[in-house]
């Protein structure tokens, strides 16, 4: 990060307009969410919009747009793996069993 | 570079609050060697039960208070706390701290050329936070109801609904994982950032690859384990139903108090993501250790050394996706028992790599016995036997038979006691001259060796036969059943390897203190080695190296064809 | 000196072994076991003894296992012992730089991997997959649900109707009613309650598998039969007793104090001697609710 | 005393283009995605065992009790503070020490903002209507992932408010070194406000 300072004044534009444009989805997502959409398309358009602030946050705030070093982005894409493995897999449990099981002791 | 313009430190700032990595790898090796020591005692004790159940135990029978042993006598929840806390002190208490954060430590930084690690007050917390993780641990042993008593793993609803001393090792194990993840982040700086000039990430020596890899798995792993000892906190304090499902009745009581809606299977999802590559921290440094060994005293480069690398960076990555092959008797279906035991297949792939090179490395070599070398043979069929044990276990339909029995104890001790331990106990021997200037003893040390080798192998080989049997683990007194009862020899013939295994230690332990003051002065470089911490003063100064060193070569030129000397150091500019 | 180490080496291992031979013998004292019923079957350091009708496959797959094990083992210790022998470091022996070629690992470890993929896919899949889908038909089998708790196995017929009463934690009573079986549904009125697993020879049987507190675990070693029983699931576990007599039922996870003594007897008997237990224990427990009335 | 010595604590290493902070910190937050992982793990996994009806069902909408304005108010102020911790990086970098300073002081202000309205009228809010952990599987894991994610903030002010007072020291002595450092908060600080991201529909809007 050997940026000149007027490289790094240059991106206080970019660091207003992500601002105004994290803010707009997030009224945006309120707004979606008043929609009563069918419950799978409400959970993908939040999670959807809610990816795409996060993508900017660490694009822009966290520099990953600049960012040169192999290292982090090696680092990144590893747990993002082991991430989906991890929020994935347990709730698969829910649906992958012995035939005849139920999810209750009594009855 | 030079130390000399430094203030010399304090007597506390030097040897007690030290940001020295010599110093609390030091630090490290002592403690958690108490600990290893501490946690084999507790054993000693359950093998009395387990042999002898219900008889009053001889000489010490009554210094444990009529709260936990009346009349000498073991209860069962005593025996359950040992039990627990047997697992918990060994592998997050003992093996653990010695292989990371002693061998680690002290090792890596030389290896690599550092003057240090990259955040040493990061490492001195972490030292200290696992100091007081392990003060935690031991005094949940005075509370009320004892220590944890529900098994190192421990499963709720049992672990939600036990006695205040779990509590206590949730906090504990917080501050564990906490160490052991400002541990691996400062390992994976210092590996990658201050390597000396042509010190290539293929000229590393293996033992700082597998220290690499390992922290990966800490830094990655460790966390889930974090959030769902937050959540057992949880359950247990603010007294929300995570792992609760509705409807309990324990001891007659309907749990009216709790929502439920939980599952006892989020918890062993979360703890397994931890505990599995959890095994791979236990045995991917062992595994870098017993690699010096080899290289250094069959005077030969390692066999295979970078198809051991490409092994072990596919071991830890495979590592975190085998976890459920804990769980296949929780009620799993087919689909993600397949996948679970697909994987679990293939991760025994890269170990068998890694065996044979290390096994081949030995052909055409010019084996010294040492010390330090017998272990680390010694380390080759016991983690064989391991790591061959584990395949029935791995396979769903023949862990029917032999899941949570004998089978699964000797399974995985013989990766971790003769395997890990006996690692341990290599790099003691290899690299204790580095860290005081003089040798342990042979005699004691091969006394120590052959000792141990027999008897470790007299505890835990029955087991096999005790769970091929049927024998469940974690029995307070196998007798009870027929198929207990059958093979109760077996235990008796375990015990008392263990009690003599235990006698087996004396020797180490007078080596280890006496050799510290009045052991044989030696070199920097008493074993011919090539690697740069050979290159550093015995023990190394603060900032290790008097100049900084340039690397030329890989870790294990050894007998170099035409060349007067057979080992080539990796810092020597002069060709062969 | 080296020789002087092979023969040390060689000394402990006799005399380990010496250690060992002994405390096997010695060990072999016959204590009583703890209900005072006689178990049947032999029982001795191999597998128990085998009596269901789909456990074959089970035991087959370990036995290959270790057969494979052993061979693998014994191969690489030949080659590991032959090295240290040969290669020790001695006068005029020198250590070679270049590495061997060698071919045989890369085979031998290819083999080991093809091996286990059969092992997995030709054996233990099918296997696996008869354990948890195939169920026998509701209609031909004995069906019991087995309620687990801290530190005991309950079992519930479903009594002449094949249907079992309505059941719920509020009406658990440890003594008079550790089921919570609610009497006044029509469905409960036949049903029976047993704390031994009694059960028809070759008939299929299904076993309900519930908790009321923690996680137990339903193991019948003789049928090699394992499963969690966790809180707030019923899960199924089916097999096929071939053989009469009296068995163990043993809880193989933790599940507090006493789990040890957390242990059931099964009888496996012929379809009289099971109707007629039947009866008897359904009529005991009714007898003992007019008293409580 | 050991930083001089150590190479790379300022200056990046000229293969990995990193300095050491910097490489450690993106490891913490690594793991800190593990954490949360492991959360959202839980979150996903409960709401999916849960039945569609009966007192363990998932609530959703009104049934959640909670206050998406102030969720929403909560989530610009974050996203606000991100922008605030940037731009007072960006004013160290060109050498603007005083600036930087407002800008931290800014930051830790909003962050303070964040964990009153937090407490001061979510939690309290929730205590005063008999709603706690206990209360139900989808309010135990919302007060322990916001509660967690608020003790994170409280984390990221306190070490804000060492750069903003005896921290400050550091910039008269190396000023490349408190730059830096600023930096690495900053990347904790826009991590924290990436969790609160999900954190925010998954609990309040779905």
């Amino acid at each position: 990060m050997s940026d000149a300072h007027a490289d790094v004044s240059k991106h206080v534009k970019t660091y207003i307009a992500v601002f105004a444009t994290l803010a707009t989805l997030t009224v945006i997502t309120v707004w979606a969410s008043t929609w009563h959409f069918s419950h799978p398309v409400a959970i993908a358009v939040a999670l959807a919009i809610a990816s795409v602030k996060a993508t900017l946050v660490a694009t822009i705030f966290m520099h990953l747009k600049w960012e040169k070093a192999g290292n982090i982005w090696f680092v990144i894409a590893l747990t993002a793996v082991f991430f989906v493995f991890l929020v994935t897999i347990p709730s698969l449990v829910h649906s992958d069993k012995p035939m005849g099981t139920v999810f209750t002791s009594w009855g | 570079m030079s130390g000399d313009h430094h203030h010399e430190p304090g007597f506390i700032r030097k040897y007690v609050f030290s940001v020295d990595h010599k110093v609390i790898g030091v630090q490290y090796g002592v403690t958690a060697l108490c600990f290893l020591f501490l946690g084999f005692s507790l054993m000693m004790l359950m093998r009395w039960q387990l042999a002898y159940p219900g008889e009053e135990m001889p000489f010490i029978g009554n210094i444990f208070g009529e709260d936990a042993m009346p009349g000498g006598v073991m209860l069962p929840e005593f025996y359950n706390s040992l039990g627990a806390m047997h697992g918990t002190i060994m592998i997050f208490l003992g093996v653990v701290p010695l292989l990371v954060g002693a061998f680690g430590n002290y090792v890596m930084p030389l290896q690599i050329g550092a003057p240090d690690m990259a955040f040493p007050k990061l490492n001195m917390a972490s030292y200290w936070v696992y100091l007081l993780g392990g003060i935690v641990m031991l005094c949940s042993f005075f509370v009320p109801g004892g220590a944890a008593n529900s098994g190192w793993t421990s499963y709720p609803p049992l672990s939600n609904i036990a006695t205040t001393g779990q509590t206590w090792w949730l906090f504990g194990m917080v501050c564990l994982i906490t160490s052991s993840l400002l541990g691996s982040v400062n390992f994976i700086v210092t590996i990658i950032q201050l390597r000396v000039e042509g010190l290539t990430m293929f000229r590393l020596p293996y033992f700082v690859w597998a220290q690499l890899i390992t922290s990966f798995l800490l830094l990655l792993a460790f966390p889930p384990l974090e959030a769902a000892g937050v959540l057992q906190l949880m359950d247990r304090l603010a007294g929300t139903s995570f792992f609760m499902p509705e409807g309990l009745v324990v001891s007659g009581v309907v749990q009216t108090q709790m929502s439920g809606g939980g599952s006892p299977l989020l918890w062993q999802h979360l703890f397994w993501f931890l505990a599995h590559p959890e095994v791979y921290v236990l045995i991917l440094p062992a595994m870098g250790i017993v690699a010096e060994i080899i290289a250094n005293n069959t005077r030969k480069p390692l066999w295979g050394y970078r198809a051991m690398i490409y092994s072990t960076i596919f071991l830890g990555f495979m590592s975190f996706i085998v976890w459920a092959h804990h769980m296949f008797m929780t009620g799993m279906g087919t689909k993600i028992s397949a996948f679970f035991a697909t994987t679990t297949m293939i991760i025994s792939i890269p170990s068998v790599v890694i065996l044979t090179a290390l096994v081949i490395s030995l052909y055409q070599g010019a084996i010294r016995f040492t010390v330090p070398m017998l272990f680390a043979l010694a380390f080759l069929p016991m983690f064989a036997i391991g790591g061959l044990t584990g395949l029935p276990l791995g396979l769903p339909a023949s862990d029917i038979h032999l899941h949570d029995t004998y089978y699964v104890i000797g399974h995985f001790h013989y990766v971790v006691a003769p395997g890990t331990i006996f690692a341990i106990f290599a790099g003691i021997y290899h690299w204790y001259p580095k860290v005081t200037g003089r040798t342990l003893n042979n005699a004691l040390g091969y006394m120590h060796f052959f000792l141990s080798f027999v008897f470790i192998n007299m505890v835990f080989m029955p087991m096999f036969w005790q769970g091929m049997a049927g024998v469940s683990r974690r029995l307070y007194d196998q007798t009870v059943y027929a198929h207990g009862d059958a093979v109760q020899s077996l235990t008796i013939m375990s015990s008392w390897g263990a009690w003599m295994l235990g006698l087996a230690q004396i020797p180490f332990i007078i080596n280890f203190f006496i050799s510290a003051v009045a052991g044989k002065k030696v070199s920097n470089n008493p074993w011919d080695a090539t690697t740069l911490e050979w290159l550093a003063p015995s023990p190394p100064p603060h900032g290790n190296f008097e100049t900084v060193p340039v690397v030329y070569r890989g870790p294990y030129e050894y007998s170099v064809p035409g060349a007067s000397e057979d080992f080539h150091p990796q810092h020597v500019t002069t060709e062969a | 000196m080296n020789r002087s180490r092979i023969i040390g080496i060689a000394t402990i291992l006799v005399v380990g072994i010496c250690l060992i031979a002994p405390s096997v013998a010695l060990g072999q004292a016959d204590a009583p076991i703890a209900s005072g019923n006689q178990i049947d079957g032999d029982y001795g350091y191999g597998l128990p003894p085998m009596l269901s009708k789909d456990g074959q496959g089970v035991d087959d797959l370990i036995i290959i296992l270790h057969w494979f094990m052993t061979a693998l083992f014994v191969g690489w210790a030949i080659f590991f012992v032959y090295c240290l022998f040969r290669f020790r470091s001695r006068a005029g022996h020198k250590a070679t730089y270049d590495p061997v070629k060698a071919k045989a690992s890369k085979y031998a470890e290819i083999g080991v991997a093809a091996f286990e993929a059969f092992l997995l896919i030709g054996l233990s899949m099918p296997i696996w997959a008869a354990t948890k889908n195939d169920m026998p038909s509701k209609d031909d089998a004995t069906h019991v649900r087995v309620v687990a708790e801290q530190f005991q196995w309950n079992f519930h017929y479903p009594g002449a109707d094949g249907k079992f009463g309505r059941t719920a934690p509020d009406m658990v009573d440890t003594v008079e009613n550790p089921l919570g079986l609610d009497r006044s549904d029509p469905a409960a009125t036949d049903d029976v309650y047993a704390t031994e697993l009694h059960l028809p020879v070759n008939k299929p049987v299904i076993c309900d598998l519930t908790s009321k507190d923690v996680i137990h675990s339903f193991s019948l070693p003789v049928m090699r039969v394992k499963q969690d029983v966790i809180p707030g699931m019923r899960i199924p576990v089916w097999f096929t007793p071939v053989k009469e007599g009296r068995y163990e039922v043993a809880c193989a996870q933790l599940c507090g104090n006493n789990h040890y003594s957390m242990r059931a007897e099964m009888v496996i008997e012929d379809d009289a001697s099971f109707a007629t237990w039947l009866k008897e224990v359904g009529i005991v427990e009714e007898f003992d609710e007019d008293e409580l009335d | 005393m050991s930083a001089e010595v150590l190479p790379y604590t300022v200056k990046p290493h000229p293969v990995t283009g990193l300095y050491n902070g910097k490489f450690g910190i993106w490891l913490f937050l690594a793991s800190e995605v593990m954490l949360f992982g492991a959360l959202f793990s839980t979150y996903v996994f409960l709401r999916m065992g849960a039945p569609e009806t009966g007192p363990t069902a998932w609530p959703t909408g009104e049934e959640t009790h909670l206050n998406w304005m102030l969720g929403g108010l909560n989530t610009l102020i974050l996203i606000l503070s991100s922008v605030t911790m940037v731009l007072a990086w960006v004013q160290f970098k060109m050498d603007n020490f005083a600036k930087g300073r407002i800008y931290l002081i800014i930051t830790a202000i909003l962050a303070i903002a964040f964990v009153a309205i937090k407490f001061k009228f979510e939690y309290a809010h929730k205590f005063h209507m008999d709603i706690y952990p206990k209360t139900s599987v989808f309010f135990a894991i919302y007060y322990t992932m916001t509660g967690l994610h608020a003790i994170h903030i409280i984390g990221g002010v306190v070490v804000i408010c060492y750069f903003i007072g005896p921290g400050a020291k550091l910039w008269e002595e190396n000023r490349e070194y408190y730059t830096n450092r600023i930096e690495c908060t900053g990347l904790y600080w826009h991590f924290v406000d990436l969790v609160w991201i999900f954190l925010f529909p998954i609990l309040y809007l779905l």
